[in-house]
């Protein structure tokens, strides 16, 4: 347990001058402002944001669909070869309502479904759900 | 001329002004009802429920992994330590306890969300006092928290990073590279950005001897968290009942016995400076193991069972964060109750802002570090 | 010669008086012009220092380093609906814009630019109380503040109005007061103290050496003129939202907007003419004009970093401030002046 | 001597005493004087057949938690806002959520929803299929509306 203490008092005016200097020298310093289209950041290996879908992994075990907190997988039919997935069913995802909260990576059993570092969606309202086949192309390739 | 309508009743000797939900300094969607007696606040009616989710019925509807997402959004500028509130209360229910490594990894997230968290209450109460500037700098600093949380989980805000029984994924020597980085350059920062604050005539007198609380008061309303420790009670969950390895961590309780505004802002200025003392240790003692428990494969995530009652208590940014989990053996909660600090904090509103002045009541309720995704659910 | 005797002589050929006219028609035309554009590089500066303040890049995307940012803005301001609240009082709630930006225009118009006989001078009003004529213009300003508060029929802008009329009170009497003593210290030199162009001639040493308080003093005052932070109770952001414009939008809003801006402007320019010299200094001459915009330009860069460093006040101790505090300064600093006219004349 | 039907001590170690709904303020208020004096938490739980009701009172200087728990069949507890201030927005709440009537209350109105919702949402049978509509009358008082075109 410490105390904290009342700031030395600063002579009046004084002190308001020193606050005010000690803001003003900030002119000399850089812009940390990134400008966004042009410089981009440097994204960590973990940042996840766009899920991917692997067709060929997925085996339609629905648990995807389970563990969504928001609902935003739904299971689709997709005439598909695929001997592993039996029922053939794929997931679909909403953006609109996805968190990234990346339950459906960590609870895949054959890592079919994953994030990646792709984040610019934009969409209109009406076409943020993603279907399995667009799940699987690259962002630019996906046609809304 | 139109006479305002401020002025046609003359049997009242108040104006009625409504403040908010949209209003620059309600820190979201507060709403305050106001008597006026010309500049002097004679009544405010807090009204809340603008932002609210019921995410006590949403944890209810999901598995027990799932309910994380919704305490992220509970907090969100600290989510870190919501997180945290849920899995102590989650994992004594399921019997599921973190291995060792976990926990300390745990231990310097929570740290690091509450200097975010505090970063943000900082830069909003310059804002409210009509300093326009420290809060970019409260907000650089914080960047470089959420850039760490970037790193470590894969999000900025909402990293939904622990789970049950340990974290999602391990920390490398990068990150811990990382933090170190901060926690060595982040105090000088610090006492720039205090100076700015403190070394103000201005702010000092706008703050000190304005909105004091009683210790006794602040105990019958509930009041916990800095605001509890500004009015002179040395009370910390961390210390009370040490979760997670808080114990073995040598750090100190800030306590101011003036009560008033100026003091909840040292007193949350001094936490950061501890937040990084803790930090600094933590982040040596790191142990060797399993980040998870086994027992909580990921694979297993929605079918783990539990049953019985557990109310578990943090120390978030705000105060004394606990969650009341009832199970009744199925996979989903039975009822998940939060106790939401900031809600308490802000109930104490009406006794604070009693005949002050309007500028004044905002300088209260800045620092009460009101966020509206933990008072409305 | 002046420009306006410049532009009478251009006129001569249409006779004595068309031309009086013309050119005074003109000299305002390009006087202003001149203030439209000193608040359009006021704002910008003010946003591009604010952003570097801030450790942000500011406007830069429209023309090179945003420098065309303002233009858009205005043109956005005009082409933008001007929404009325229903309950209105319709007169004064459309006069007050209009009041606040003829206040700012008319002290503008009294300024001198430059010293009399010299090209510089856009002055429109050569009168012999001319120090007179720009309080008076000044005080004009509050005025359509307290319309647009009490016309626009919303609690928080009656709120902004009382408070605004509280504040002018407070300062405007040690203001003048300051005035006063700069009117004493001149009038050992010249008969006519209350002209501007005079008083300002007879600054051998700026007249904030000797006055340092009654610099202070006007500069406080100037501050709360300009109604920004510190002293913005009346349109406090956090507050009141917007205080006494908060039912304004388009362009009457912006007319508050740049009445606000033009105001540190004017401030600025007023402290530099009346206490460090205003034209004056050396080599000046021709180039007075330029010493003039330089010292104002310093006076409104410190100005900038006081509005966004410092809390705002609150109004009663503000009160308390301008009773208590400024106007004892203020009375100081007239019995300090006293001391060195006397001394002067002796 | 206040009448406890069971003592029990719950999975995170705490005290659990179970009254009757009737003996319920005089224990508090018992507790009260032994310097519980910091209410933490008031839960309702709808156990279906009952309406179930925990307090968490906290001795902030010995730092003991008990717990104190309480089932009405019939919606209605007594309240304890006049033991504890912090009571009162607290029983608001379980009141808004599920329905719990307080007794003595002075203020029985929803915290978090407009006063003229439906349904208590953490009620087991709320339901949810019914969406309801939040939006704001003149006078600036919240209303709740099934009418999908009044909403905002």
């Amino acid at each position: 347990m410490i105390e904290v203490k009342e700031p030395k008092k600063e002579v009046p005016l004084i002190g308001t001058i020193k606050a005010i200097a000690s803001v003003g020298k900030h002119i000399f310093q850089k812009p940390v402002t990134l400008q966004y289209p042009e410089e981009r950041p440097n994204y960590p290996d973990r940042f996840r944001y766009r899920i991917f879908l692997s067709l060929d992994d997925c085996v339609g075990c629905t648990l995807c669909e389970q563990v969504c907190p928001n609902r935003s997988i739904t299971m689709q039919k997709v005439n598909r070869d695929n001997p592993r997935n039996k029922r053939h069913i794929y997931p679909d995802v909403n953006f609109g309502t996805c968190t990234v909260c990346r339950n459906c990576e960590e609870i895949c059993p054959t890592d079919a479904i994953y994030l990646t570092h792709t984040f610019e969606l934009a969409r209109t309202r009406n076409s943020f759900t993603y279907s399995p086949e667009e799940l699987s192309l690259p962002e630019d390739e996906v046609i809304k | 001329m139109v006479v305002p309508d401020t002025a046609q009743d003359t049997s009242k000797d108040w104006v009625e002004l409504n403040i908010g939900p949209q209003h620059p300094s309600t820190h979201g969607v507060l709403r305050l009802k106001v008597k006026l007696d010309g500049e002097i606040v004679k009544d405010v009616e807090p009204i809340i429920g603008y932002l609210h989710r019921n995410a006590e019925k949403l944890c209810e509807m999901d598995y027990y992994c799932d309910a994380l997402v919704y305490f992220d959004r509970m907090d969100y500028v600290g989510a870190m330590n919501m997180e945290l509130g849920y899995l102590e209360a989650a994992e004594k229910l399921l019997g599921i306890p973190p291995p060792e490594r976990a926990q300390w990894i745990r231990v310097v997230m929570a740290e690091l969300s509450r200097i975010a968290s505090h970063l943000v209450w900082a830069g909003a109460f310059g804002l409210d006092l009509g300093m326009l500037t420290p809060f970019f700098y409260c907000f650089i600093e914080r960047e470089k928290v959420l850039r760490i949380f970037t790193a470590v989980s894969g999000s900025r805000q909402q990293t939904n990073y622990m789970s049950i029984g340990g974290v999602y994924q391990d920390i490398d020597d990068q990150i811990i590279y990382d933090i170190e980085q901060f926690t060595e350059e982040f105090p000088k920062k610090l006492e720039e950005i205090f100076n700015t604050f403190v070394k103000n005539d201005i702010f000092i007198s706008r703050n000190k001897g304005i909105g004091i609380l009683e210790p006794e008061v602040a105990i019958q309303y509930g009041v916990t968290g800095p605001m509890l420790r500004a009015s002179g009670i040395e009370y910390d969950v961390r210390k009370a009942e040490p979760y997670l390895v808080y114990d073995k961590i040598n750090f100190d309780i800030p306590v101011s016995y003036k009560k008033d505004n100026l003091a909840r802002f040292l007193v949350r200025f001094e936490e950061m400076r501890q937040s990084v003392k803790i930090i600094k240790q933590a982040i040596k003692k790191i142990p060797d193991g399993p980040y998870f428990n086994p027992k909580a494969k990921k694979s297993l995530m929605i079918r783990l069972r539990g049953e019985g009652e557990v109310y578990a208590r943090t120390e978030s940014s705000k105060g004394e964060f606990g969650v009341y989990l009832v199970g009744d053996g199925g996979v989903k909660p039975y009822r998940v109750h939060v106790r939401s600090p900031a809600l308490k904090n802000l109930s104490v509103l009406p006794v604070l802002a009693k005949d002050v002045m309007i500028a004044d009541l905002f300088a209260i309720s800045g620092t009460i570090d009101l966020v509206f995704g933990e008072v409305d659910r | 010669m002046n420009v306006l005797q410049r532009l009478q002589a251009f006129f001569a050929i249409l006779g004595h008086y068309p031309s009086y006219i013309l050119a005074y028609f003109f000299e305002t035309l390009f006087m202003i012009i001149f203030v439209t554009v000193m608040l359009i590089v006021m704002i910008y500066l003010f946003r591009k220092y604010m952003a570097r303040v801030q450790l942000r890049i500011g406007p830069n995307r429209v023309g090179k380093f945003g420098s065309l940012q303002l233009i858009a803005d205005a043109l956005k301001l005009v082409g933008k609906e001007s929404i009325l609240p229903r309950k209105r009082d319709d007169l004064p709630y459309r006069v007050a814009p209009i009041v606040v930006f003829l206040g700012l225009i008319m002290a503008f118009a009294i300024i001198p630019y430059g010293d009399f006989y010299y090209i510089g001078s856009l002055t429109v009003t050569h009168s012999n109380v001319s120090l007179l004529l720009l309080f008076a213009a000044i005080a004009i300003m509050p005025i359509g503040e307290v319309l647009a508060g009490v016309s626009s029929n919303n609690k928080y802008a009656v709120i902004g109005a009382l408070r605004g009329v509280a504040k002018d009170i407070s300062f405007e009497v040690p203001m003048m007061m300051s005035v006063l003593a700069l009117v004493m210290m001149a009038s050992a030199r010249t008969s006519e103290p209350l002209n501007l162009t005079n008083l300002i001639s007879v600054q051998s040493i700026p007249y904030g050496i000797p006055q340092i308080i009654g610099l202070g003093v006007f500069f406080i005052a100037m501050v709360a003129r300009a109604s920004y932070s510190p002293f913005d109770m009346s349109e406090s952001d956090s507050e009141l939202v917007s205080g006494h414009s908060i039912e304004y939008s388009g362009m009457r809003f912006g007319m508050f907007y740049m009445g606000m801006f033009g105001s540190i402007f004017l401030g600025s320019m007023i402290v530099s003419l009346l206490y460090l010299g205003g034209y004056n200094g050396p080599f000046s001459g021709d180039a007075g004009f330029i010493y003039l915009l330089i010292k104002a330009m310093i006076l409104v860069i410190i100005s900038f970093t006081i509005w966004l460093s410092v809390p705002r006040i609150r109004i009663d101790k503000f009160v308390n401030m301008g009773w208590k505090y400024l106007l004892p300064a203020a009375v100081i600093n007239l019995v300090i002046a006293g001391i060195l006219t006397l001394g002067l004349s002796l | 001597m206040i009448e406890i039907l069971e003592e029990t001590k719950g999975k995170d170690g705490r005290r659990n005493i179970r009254v009757a709904k009737e003996n319920l303020v005089a224990l508090i208020a018992e507790l009260k004087s032994q310097g519980y004096d910091h209410l933490s938490l008031i839960t309702g739980i709808d156990k279906k057949d009952k309406l179930e009701v925990v307090y968490h009172l906290h001795n902030v200087k010995e730092n003991q938690y008990i717990v104190v728990r309480t089932e009405t069949s019939d919606e209605r507890v007594p309240s304890i806002s006049s033991l504890y201030p912090s009571a009162n927005w607290e029983e608001r709440e379980q009141y808004d959520m599920l329905g719990l009537v307080f007794e003595g209350h002075p203020n029985m109105k929803r915290l978090f929803l407009p006063e003229s919702w439906v349904g208590h949402p953490l009620r087991k049978n709320y339901d949810l299929s019914k969406v309801q509509y939040v939006n704001m009358d003149e006078d600036g008082n919240d209303y709740a509306t099934f009418d999908p075109g009044d909403g905002w």
